[in-house]
Formats: C-alpha cells, structure tokens, sequence
C-alpha cells in the first residue's frame, strides 16, 4: 500500500494536501507564478487517493492533463511538484513539463499526458513489462469519460483484455467531457464497453475514497495473480472549471444546483467524518504548513537558463542544430 | 473603418459561410459553447444540424466529415490543439487527400480543417505547442496560415469553398491582432497567393502567421538602415513561387523566418527552390525552431526555441554583409 | 433491392459472378496482367451479395482491400472493374486505383480503403449526411475481423450509436486477418463490441446468402425508419490466400482439413440447390462469356499515358510542381 | 566471400540483437509467421515472450512499445506498409520523441520502428506506396534509410542499441539487393554518418536508400564524361552535414535525388543547408517525387511519379552546364 495512506487518518490528509495543492495553484495562476493555468481536481480527490491507497509504492501508474491529484496521491514531494508548475528548475520536471506532464518516475509515475486516452497503451505496455519480468507490478492508469471515446484507449483495453494484463483501467467519470455531458459523448457504458473486451468492470462511489479503494485493492489482487485487468468507472465531480481559463467565456453546461448538490458530497467530508474533529484540524494545520513551505520553495527556486531549452531532447545526448545557424 | 480582431474574422467567416452555403457544417469539440471563439453564437443560428459538437473521438469526426463531403456536404472541423493534427494525419494525409486521385477523380473532398490557436500558447509545453503546417506542405494537403483579421476572414472562406482538403492555421500569437476593416470589402483570399505587407530593396524577409508582425517590427526597427521586403507567402501549400520570384528578383537577398522546426521545413523548402529556380547575391539564411523541438514549459524556455525578432534582426544583417 | 438480386437465381447468378470474376483475377495475376496482386474474395461472395441484395439502387456502402466481391455485388460493370484491375484507362477508377480501390460511385461505392478499419467513420458520415439529407439512404460498411480491432472503427461505432445513423456494419469474419486467427485477436466478440456501443448486433451464416440478405434487410429497414445503426457479423471463410503473394513463403496458420470443412459449405453450392440444375448450368455458361468479353475488353484497353500520373490529385485543378523543375 | 541479401541481413541483425540483449523484444502483425520476411524464424527461437503477435491495433502496440520501454524493455515495432506511420504519428511524434525532454530526462524510450518495403512495391497503389522519411526527420525523429545489406544490418543494430526512438525505413526498391559480406565484420552503423559509396571530383550527387543504386548507375553511366562522387547519407535525421560539407567543398556541384514528396523534403533540406552553409559553383537540383503525389495504381504511373535515373542524368547534365 503506498507509504501514508494505510489508515483512515492518512487518506484524508493526502486528499487535503491534494485540495490544498490545488487551491494555492489556482491562487498562483492568478498572481502568474503558474502560467498556462491548471485544470484542477479539486472535487475528484478521493479517486486518485483511493486508488493509490491500493497500490504498492513500487506499483506504476499513469496520469492526464488533470493531473495533479494522481502525481500527489501516489507520494510525490509537493513542493517540487508546485516548482513543475511554477516552472523551475527544482521542479519535478525540471521546468520542462508544467501542469499537465508534471510526473515523478521515482515514485512509480510513468508521465502525465496531454493527450486525452493516450497514456492508456503507454499502461499496458507497462503491465506487459512487468508480467514479462514477473515483477507482480501492477499499472493503474487513469483517464476522464472523454477518454473512453478515444480509438486509442479501446484498442489498449483490447489488448489488456487478450493478453490478461495486470492494468487497473480507473475512469473518473466526472460528468463532462469539458462541456460535453458524459451521456451525449458515449453511447452505452463505461462498464459496459470494459466487459465487451472481457474486461470485469464496476461502477462506485467516487467521492468515497474507501469505496474507491477496496474496489481498486480487489482489482489489484486480480491482476497480481494473473487474473488479468479491471475497469473502474469512478462518478465523481470537479467543483471548479474544466480549466482556469474557463471563466473567460460564459459557459453554462452545468447548472448552479447541480455543482451545489455534488458539494454536498465534498470527498473531504465525507472521509472528514470518519476521523476525530481533532485529528482533522490537526491534519489540516499540518498540511497548511506543508504547503506554505512548498509555496516557499517553489517560488524561491531558479528558473531555468534558456540555454539549457533543449536538454533532456535525446537521450543518446544527440545535440539538435539551433534555430539559427551561425 | 470598424477594428476587427482575428478571432472575430474567422467566426464572422464561418457565419457568413453557414449562412451562404446550406452544405457547410461544422464539427469539433466544445464548439456549441464556443470555447475556442471560432464558433461562438454558432449553434443558436445555426442549429444541431450544422454545428455538431462531437466526442472525443478525433479520429472518427475528421473521416465522417470526409464522407460527409463524399454526399456533398462542406464540413469545418475544429481541432482544440495542434496536435490533434498528428492524431488524425492518417485520416487527412491518407484518407482525404488521397481519395481525389484514387478513384480517379470521381469524388472529392472539400473539408476545411481550423485550428484556431497553433504554435505556442506560452506555457502550454511540449503536446499542445507544436506548429506542423510543413507536415502538410509535405504531403500536398492544401495549407494556410494568415497572418491579419483580413486574411483569416478571406482565407478560411477560400478554404471552405475550396473543392480539395484545406488546413488552415490559426496561430495563437497572431489571434489578439486587430485591425482596420471595411466589412463590405471582406471577401474570399485566394489560396496559393501571397501577399507584401511591406516593400523593400534590399532584402526579402519570408514571414508567416504572427511571424509576420515580427518581420515588420524588424523593417520598421532597422528602416533607414536596410530596406526590407516582408513577404507573407500566406499559403504554405500552393507556395506563390512566381511572387517570390518577383521580389527575390528585386532584393536578390532572402531571409526565411519559419516557426517549424528546422529540418525539412517550410523554410528550407522556400530556400531549396530560391536557389535553384531564382539568383541570389548573397547566401540566403533561415531562423525556425530548431531541430525536432519539443517545446519545454517553462516560459523562458518556450520562447528560446522559438524564432524571434533578435534573431531575424541578426539573419538580415548577415546576408546583408 | 439493388437490381439483379430479387430472385434466388439473381443471388446465385451475382455470387457466380464473383467467383468466376476472382478466378479470372488469379489467371492474370499469374500472367502479368494484374500487378500487385489481389486479396481474393472466393469463398465469401454470399456476405456481399446478401447484403448488396438488402439494400437499395441509391443506398451506399464502402469497402476494403478485399473489396471486390463489394464492388461487383453493387452492380459495377466487371469489364471495367477488371479493366481497373489491369491499370487500364477504362478502367472504373481509370487505372488509378487498381484491386484495393476499384470502386464505383455511380452505384454507390464510396471508395474501397486498403487501410483496415478506415472507412467506417466515412460510412458514418455519409449516414449523417443522409440523415440530414432526410434522403431514407442507408449505407453499408463492409470490414473483416481484424478491423474489428482498429481503433478509428470502435470510435465510428460509438458516433453511430450515439447519434442512431443508418449505418449497417457489415463484419466479415473469415476467421484470420491475415494469419491471425479471430480468437487471439480479439477479445471478446464482434457483437459484444456492438452492444456495448447500443448497437443491435446479430452472427449470421456468412455462407448463406439468402440468410445474410435477411439479417441485413432487417437492418436496412431498422435504419431506414430512423431506429439506428446496426452490426451483422457474417461467419465466412476464405478460401483461398489472404492475398496472391501468400505463396512466396510457406505459412501454416490453417490446415488443410479446415479449409477442406469449409469448402463443404461452398455459398455457391448452397444457394446452388436453391436453383434447378438447368438454371443454374445457364447462369454458369452466361457468366462464363460475360466474363470472357470482360477480359477481351480489359485487356484491349489503352493503358494511361505517364503524362497524366497526376490527374486528379486536386479537384480545384490545382496543378502540383513535378519532381523535376528545369 | 559469402552473399547476403537486404532482406536477410535486417533478419540476422534483428536475430543478433535478441540473442545479444534480453531486454529486446518485437511487436508486430504477422510476425510469428514472418510474412514480411523481417522476423523469419524468430518466433521459434525466441518465444511468445519476446516476439509477439499483435491485432490490427496499431496505435495501441505502439505506444504499448513505448511504455515497455519506460519499463526497460527495447521493443522493435514492424509495421507491414508505410502508411501506418500515419497512423500512429500520435504515438511516435508526440509521444515515444516527447517525453524524454517532457520528463526533464527521467525518461527515455528506446524503441525501434521497422518498415520493411518503403516506398513503392509496384502496383499497391496509393495508400502502400508512401516514403514518409522527410516527416520523421521534421519532428525530429532519429530516422535511417540504408541501401545495402551491410547498412542495413548495422543500422538496424544501432537502431535498436540507441536510446531515443529510431525509424528504420527498408526500401522496396533495396530489399532485393545483394552483398559479398564477411560476416565476422558485421556491425553496428553509427546513425548519423554518411558513407561515400563511389568518390567523384566534379558533382555530389545525394541518393539515398535504393536510390543509391540508381545513383551508381548513374555515375557509371557519365564515367569518363562527368566525375560523380555518389554520397548516401544513410541517415535522414541526425544528418552527416560535416561529411557533406567535405564532399561538396570538393565538387562544388549539388544534386540531391530524394524519394520523397517534394516540398519540405529531404531534398530541400540538403539544398537549404548547403546553400545556407556551403558554396556551391552552380546551383544545385533536386530529382524527387512531385508536389503532394499519390501513387497511382498504373505500373506506368506509378513509375512516372518517382525520382529516376533519366531526371537524374539531366539533372546532373544541368548543374554541370
Ligand atoms: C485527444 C484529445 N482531444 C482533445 C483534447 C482537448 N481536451 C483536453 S481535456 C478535454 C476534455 C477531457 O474530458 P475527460 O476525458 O472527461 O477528462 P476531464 O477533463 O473531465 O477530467 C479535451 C477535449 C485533448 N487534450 N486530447
Ligand atoms: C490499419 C492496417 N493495418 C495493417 C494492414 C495490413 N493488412 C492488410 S489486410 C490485413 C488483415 C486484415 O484482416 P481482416 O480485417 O480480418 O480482413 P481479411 O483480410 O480477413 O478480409 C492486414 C494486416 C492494413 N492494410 N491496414
Ligand atoms: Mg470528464
Ligand atoms: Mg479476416
């Protein structure tokens, strides 16, 4: 089980880091120490946490443009995952990847992708790696409701299916695609398009964080014993905007009483009321410093030297010709 | 004259074209909300019928919409991001452009494909920044990229008349450029034809897209120094080679700005054919991205591997020596 | 009904057809004639003549590298699609499009693609045009198994499903995609992936042409009356190659004994005795000259002159810069 | 000494490299039974584990391919035509090249991309017959098209040794070519170096893949009339400028014959760059496939939209003038 999130206690504080993390992103968006903008998590905390919580530490996962919540879910340093988005040197990335590709290898993240259903396949080869090896890994990867419309990501649920593959496929079904509502973008279901490739699928509560995790630890189980992949369709609900960005043009997919009834089941109070008024306080105060000390050494971190843009491009160590050649 | 800006010109072109054409629709995502801008308004005039917002599934729109254009309909397809071009190049490289010629020319294709917003969006990183009009160039799907509200206006129009596959390119760092128009002499640009912002004596500047509005800060910054032609080819894909003719023949100097990457890109097409169709006397120089650029994140890493105005300023006094 | 299909004798005559047809195809191919070889179709004529007999005149379908049985079953004139076959001028795409393209779209054939799983999404698209159209057209998209795992084609189901177009996706299971057998690659079924995406999806004897007919009838008329798309997986079988250069290495994906319990079940013999012997010995010599004067015709034609290899490229007339500017 | 061929070489070095390194592994349709010649009798001595037959889902082993490799793997990927490099265009150029710099380097993705019969097979027409070399070398893609059979062995080698993503083109044009080859030489080809297949004094020409043979042809042809140094770069992307520099420093003459499409091909880029970097005595040309072309089916067609050797001899006669 990844480190910390053992106890009930412990799933509350990493989805409070989580909804913290996210709340001072939107903050640094605003004062243009993120530039780009996020897309937050805030509201869909429980699925990340949930999942990871059924993980072993050295267990794999892949992430998305939202993002954040995984990478910090599966046991990422906080402050050199705000120095990604602040893009610095310090950051995870090296400044390189920012918002959506923010991803820590040495804690089990193979990359975050921009690129709605692209990293399912990335998964699957992951898991096919790790059953080659016997290394009893197993790989979670992530995607919204848009994603189960992408060709790419039906194919990998295909090959997952044929080769009984030890992938955790967890959907965060959060309503829309953007503005597209889940029931105009798919014909069908969820679990139903898992189950015609073979694939056991379920459906829970995604703003339940043990509810999440148990049916991703009976998924993990299965995989790890070789009894192939799981789909997990997580409902769930992002409280703010598709993106930061969103407020520039007056939307209105969703309307005021629906975004207030899904509060209603914020996943921190939810998971809140199983721990003591006093635990939670105490974890909060905690999380609030950790974060202000993230905030710290992010913002007090270099950026990066502009002669150093296209490092890391190959790995051979291949230097690309300029732009302009003297 | 009324100030237009380049977002507004390209939903005022879509609009004007749903309204003159029964066969053009739309296709793309978020485009009944309108979230890129190209299409907002659209749906309430328009309808389901003609703007359809699809699912994530970029693959099966852009071919629906070639076989939508197969019955005789005119489909826009709106792409969020640049990319989106990498994931359906087997369904416009392969599929679109090809169908023309295989079957004999007993079909064609006229869809249009937009993607409002390409190149950087400055702190979008390495998926969402990219600039592949050259991929187009290279394959001979018809290309364009304005650079002013006018052209984007006449130019999107001209692609969604035209009978053959079309991309046109929306650069984000030309979408805040407002001008000068006159409604009423708005119209179709033709594609293929280039266009001079500026004349000049002593050196042709090849410029395109929001690249051109740094060409003509750099002649506006070294006028009196050196004379500089800016030269929008406005089409990547047909090149108007007998203007550039025309103005190389003149300057006998060129300079190519390009945001693609370097290796076989649109500048080093334009270079190619200079020098072996036209005379030069000086050696020509180019400034793009450079090789198989991945653009990093952060900000000031974003803009190091784009070209620049530094950069160009520096190219034109090299050929100029 | 596409005209020709209405009896039992103008199903056997049209299957004879092809048959006689690709027969014809080998001869050439061995001769030079044909370049490049052909997928053949024998063994599975009854899929696109039921089909074909389903639908009406000014219905559409689209079609694949294994496309010629498609093309004759629509009613294209074989002189020309043999002429096509040949590279010749008159042929139905004037040579440009040889055995993987050979269509004809004045009888309604969108294009035959040699990339699997293509054409779906232009099917579909032709469907929405027709339903906005209120033309009461229905379009039939022909595939095998192995499309069936294409990415581009689960995503053209889900459009298909989700907006109810008038689509028949026609599977034509022979059993392999090339040497791949349906099982190992395909997880899960054919009319599984069609139920998950809400599509009514039916298995029919891919031999029987009459039975193919009557699924796809009842498909066209669900379409035709607005109630949606629909898949029919036909179980087939091909008796010959995947394609005519299959011999060139020795392969083993199948045995004699299969292909021996398939031929038993011969969609020509079958519909075979639904017709008196007299009949069917008439149709058989009729074939027989209509497909002798084809190939006189074929191979009488001009072949195109080199100068025009770029005819058609660009419908606007855009002539492109050669490859060699003086 | 012994005679291998093109085909046999690509095999034996794929075979070497299984045996070599365990990580290596090959994904791939068909490849159990070899249709493609490519893996020949590789399943048998290696297993399901290492050489795996894969669906019709392109895209999806592709990127498969690339997460293996995050895991440590070093999968080979053989696609059966040129065009599913449309396909999973996505896969390679925006994903498998991105996320090394994407990641700051905390990755890399040593996969290896095989296309067996490049270019034209004659008579398969328009969606079988692409030589997409030029899209790879724009995104940035290591990118190697060798001529011979010992090229071929030692780039597919280096390929699949290299820690970046590699696309190794094999033309059709070349799979039939024979060697004499002494095997205990065999080896690995540094990608990114050139190799001057015959020295000339009086005009480079560049060919690349089977047209290097044309290209030898060639050059015997004008023997005694004109002095051809034939240059193959071997690889696409890194190019050997410094070995072309050497060369045309001598001839002071360029012809560059290119498989491509012309616009932003190769071909454009070797001019570019000479004409940017070098000097030339006379202006250079380029012998390539046309502007946007689709092959048509027609042997006589298909013919006469790629480079040959009659456009290369005039070419040649031209820059000689
Ligand atoms: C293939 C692809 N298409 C479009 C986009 C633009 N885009 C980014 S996020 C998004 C919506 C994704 O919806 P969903 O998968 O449900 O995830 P959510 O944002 O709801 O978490 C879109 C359309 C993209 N990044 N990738
Ligand atoms: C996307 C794609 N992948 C691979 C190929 C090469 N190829 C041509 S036919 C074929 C097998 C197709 O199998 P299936 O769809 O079952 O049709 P069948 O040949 O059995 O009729 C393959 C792999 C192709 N043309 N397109
Ligand atoms: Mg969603
Ligand atoms: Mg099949």
């Amino acid at each position: 089980m990844t480190e910390g999130l053992h106890t009930p206690a412990g799933l509350y504080r990493r989805m409070r880091l989580i909804r913290g993390f996210e709340e001072m992103a939107l903050r640094l968006v605003k004062s243009g120490d993120i530039v780009g903008g996020t897309h937050p998590y805030i509201g869909e905390e429980a699925v990340a946490v949930g999942v990871c919580a059924a993980l072993a530490d050295d267990d794999l996962i892949t992430s998305t443009h939202r993002g954040h919540g995984h990478v910090l879910a599966k046991g990422s340093d906080p402050a050199r995952m705000l120095a990604e988005l602040a893009g610095r040197e310090t950051g995870l990335n090296h400044g390189r990847g920012g918002s959506m590709h923010a991803a820590d290898v040495s804690v089990g993240i193979l990359g975050a992708n921009a690129i709605v259903g692209a990293a399912a396949p990335i998964a699957v080869g992951a898991a096919w790696a790790a059953r080659r090896s016997a290394s009893g890994k197993v790989v979670a990867t992530f995607f919204g409701d848009g994603g189960l419309n992408q060709g790419v990501l039906l194919e990998a649920l295909n090959l997952a299916g044929l080769w009984q593959l030890p992938v955790l496929f967890i959907c965060e079904n959060n309503g829309y695609a953007t503005t597209m509502p889940t029931r105009t973008g798919v014909a069908g279901t969820a679990v139903g398009r898992a189950e015609a490739f073979g694939i056991p699928a379920s459906t829970v509560d995604g703003m339940d964080v043990e509810e999440v995790r148990d049916a991703a630890a009976v998924a993990a189980a299965l995989a790890r014993r070789g009894g192939g992949p799981s789909l997990i369709e997580c409902m769930t609900y992002r409280f703010g905007p598709h993106h930061t960005m969103e407020h520039r043009i007056k939307l209105s997919y969703r309307t005021q009483e629906e975004i207030d009834e899904w509060r209603t089941r914020d996943p921190l109070d939810i998971q809140g009321r199983r721990i003591s008024p006093d635990v939670r306080d105490q974890l909060d105060a905690e999380i609030g410093e950790l974060l202000a000390e993230a905030e710290r050494f992010a913002l007090a971190s270099p950026h990066p030297d502009p002669a150093g843009a296209l490092d890391y491009l190959y790995a051979s160590g291949l230097v690309p010709r300029g732009g302009v050649v003297a | 004259m009324p100030r237009l800006s380049y977002t507004k010109a390209l939903n005022r072109a879509l609009g004007d074209e749903l309204e003159r054409d029964p066969a053009v629709c739309v296709f793309g995502e978020d485009i009944g909300a309108g979230i890129a801008q190209l299409t907002l308004g659209l749906l309430s005039r328009f309808g389901h019928d003609r703007v359809v917002d699809t699912p994530l599934s970029e693959q099966a729109f852009t071919s629906m919409a070639t076989g939508a254009a197969l019955c005789g309909l005119r489909p826009v397809i709106e792409f969020q991001i640049p990319s989106l071009l990498f994931l359906t190049f087997e369904q416009i490289a392969n599929q679109a452009h090809k169908m023309s010629l295989m079957t004999g020319g007993q079909v064609h294709v006229p869809v249009t494909y937009v993607v409002p917003g390409s190149g950087s969006r400055e702190g979008w990183a390495g998926q969402h920044s990219d600039h592949p009009y050259s991929l187009f160039a290279h394959v001979g799907v018809k290309t364009v990229v304005p650079a002013t509200p006018s052209d984007a206006y006449g130019l999107l129009v001209s692609a969604i008349r035209d009978e053959d596959p079309v991309v046109v390119f929306a650069p984000a760092g030309a979408m805040n450029v407002r001008d000068d128009v006159d409604f009423a002499a708005l119209g179709p640009v033709p594609i293929g034809q280039a266009r001079v912002h500026r004349a000049g004596d002593d050196v042709t500047v090849v410029a395109l897209g929001h690249l051109v509005h740094d060409a003509l800060a750099v002649a506006d910054e070294l006028d009196g120094e050196i004379s500089v032609e800016v030269f929008d080819p406005r089409s990547v894909y047909p090149f108007d080679w007998e203007a550039l003719a025309g103005s190389v023949g003149k300057t006998g100097r060129l300079v190519v700005i390009d945001d693609s990457n370097r290796s076989c890109g649109l500048g080093a097409e334009v270079i190619a054919t200079v020098c072996e169709e036209m005379t030069l006397t000086a050696p020509p120089k180019r400034v793009t991205r450079p090789d198989g650029a991945v653009l990093p994140f952060a900000l000031e890493l974003d803009r190091a591997v784009q070209p620049g105005r530094d950069q160009l300023i520096a190219a034109v006094r090299t050929v100029m020596k």
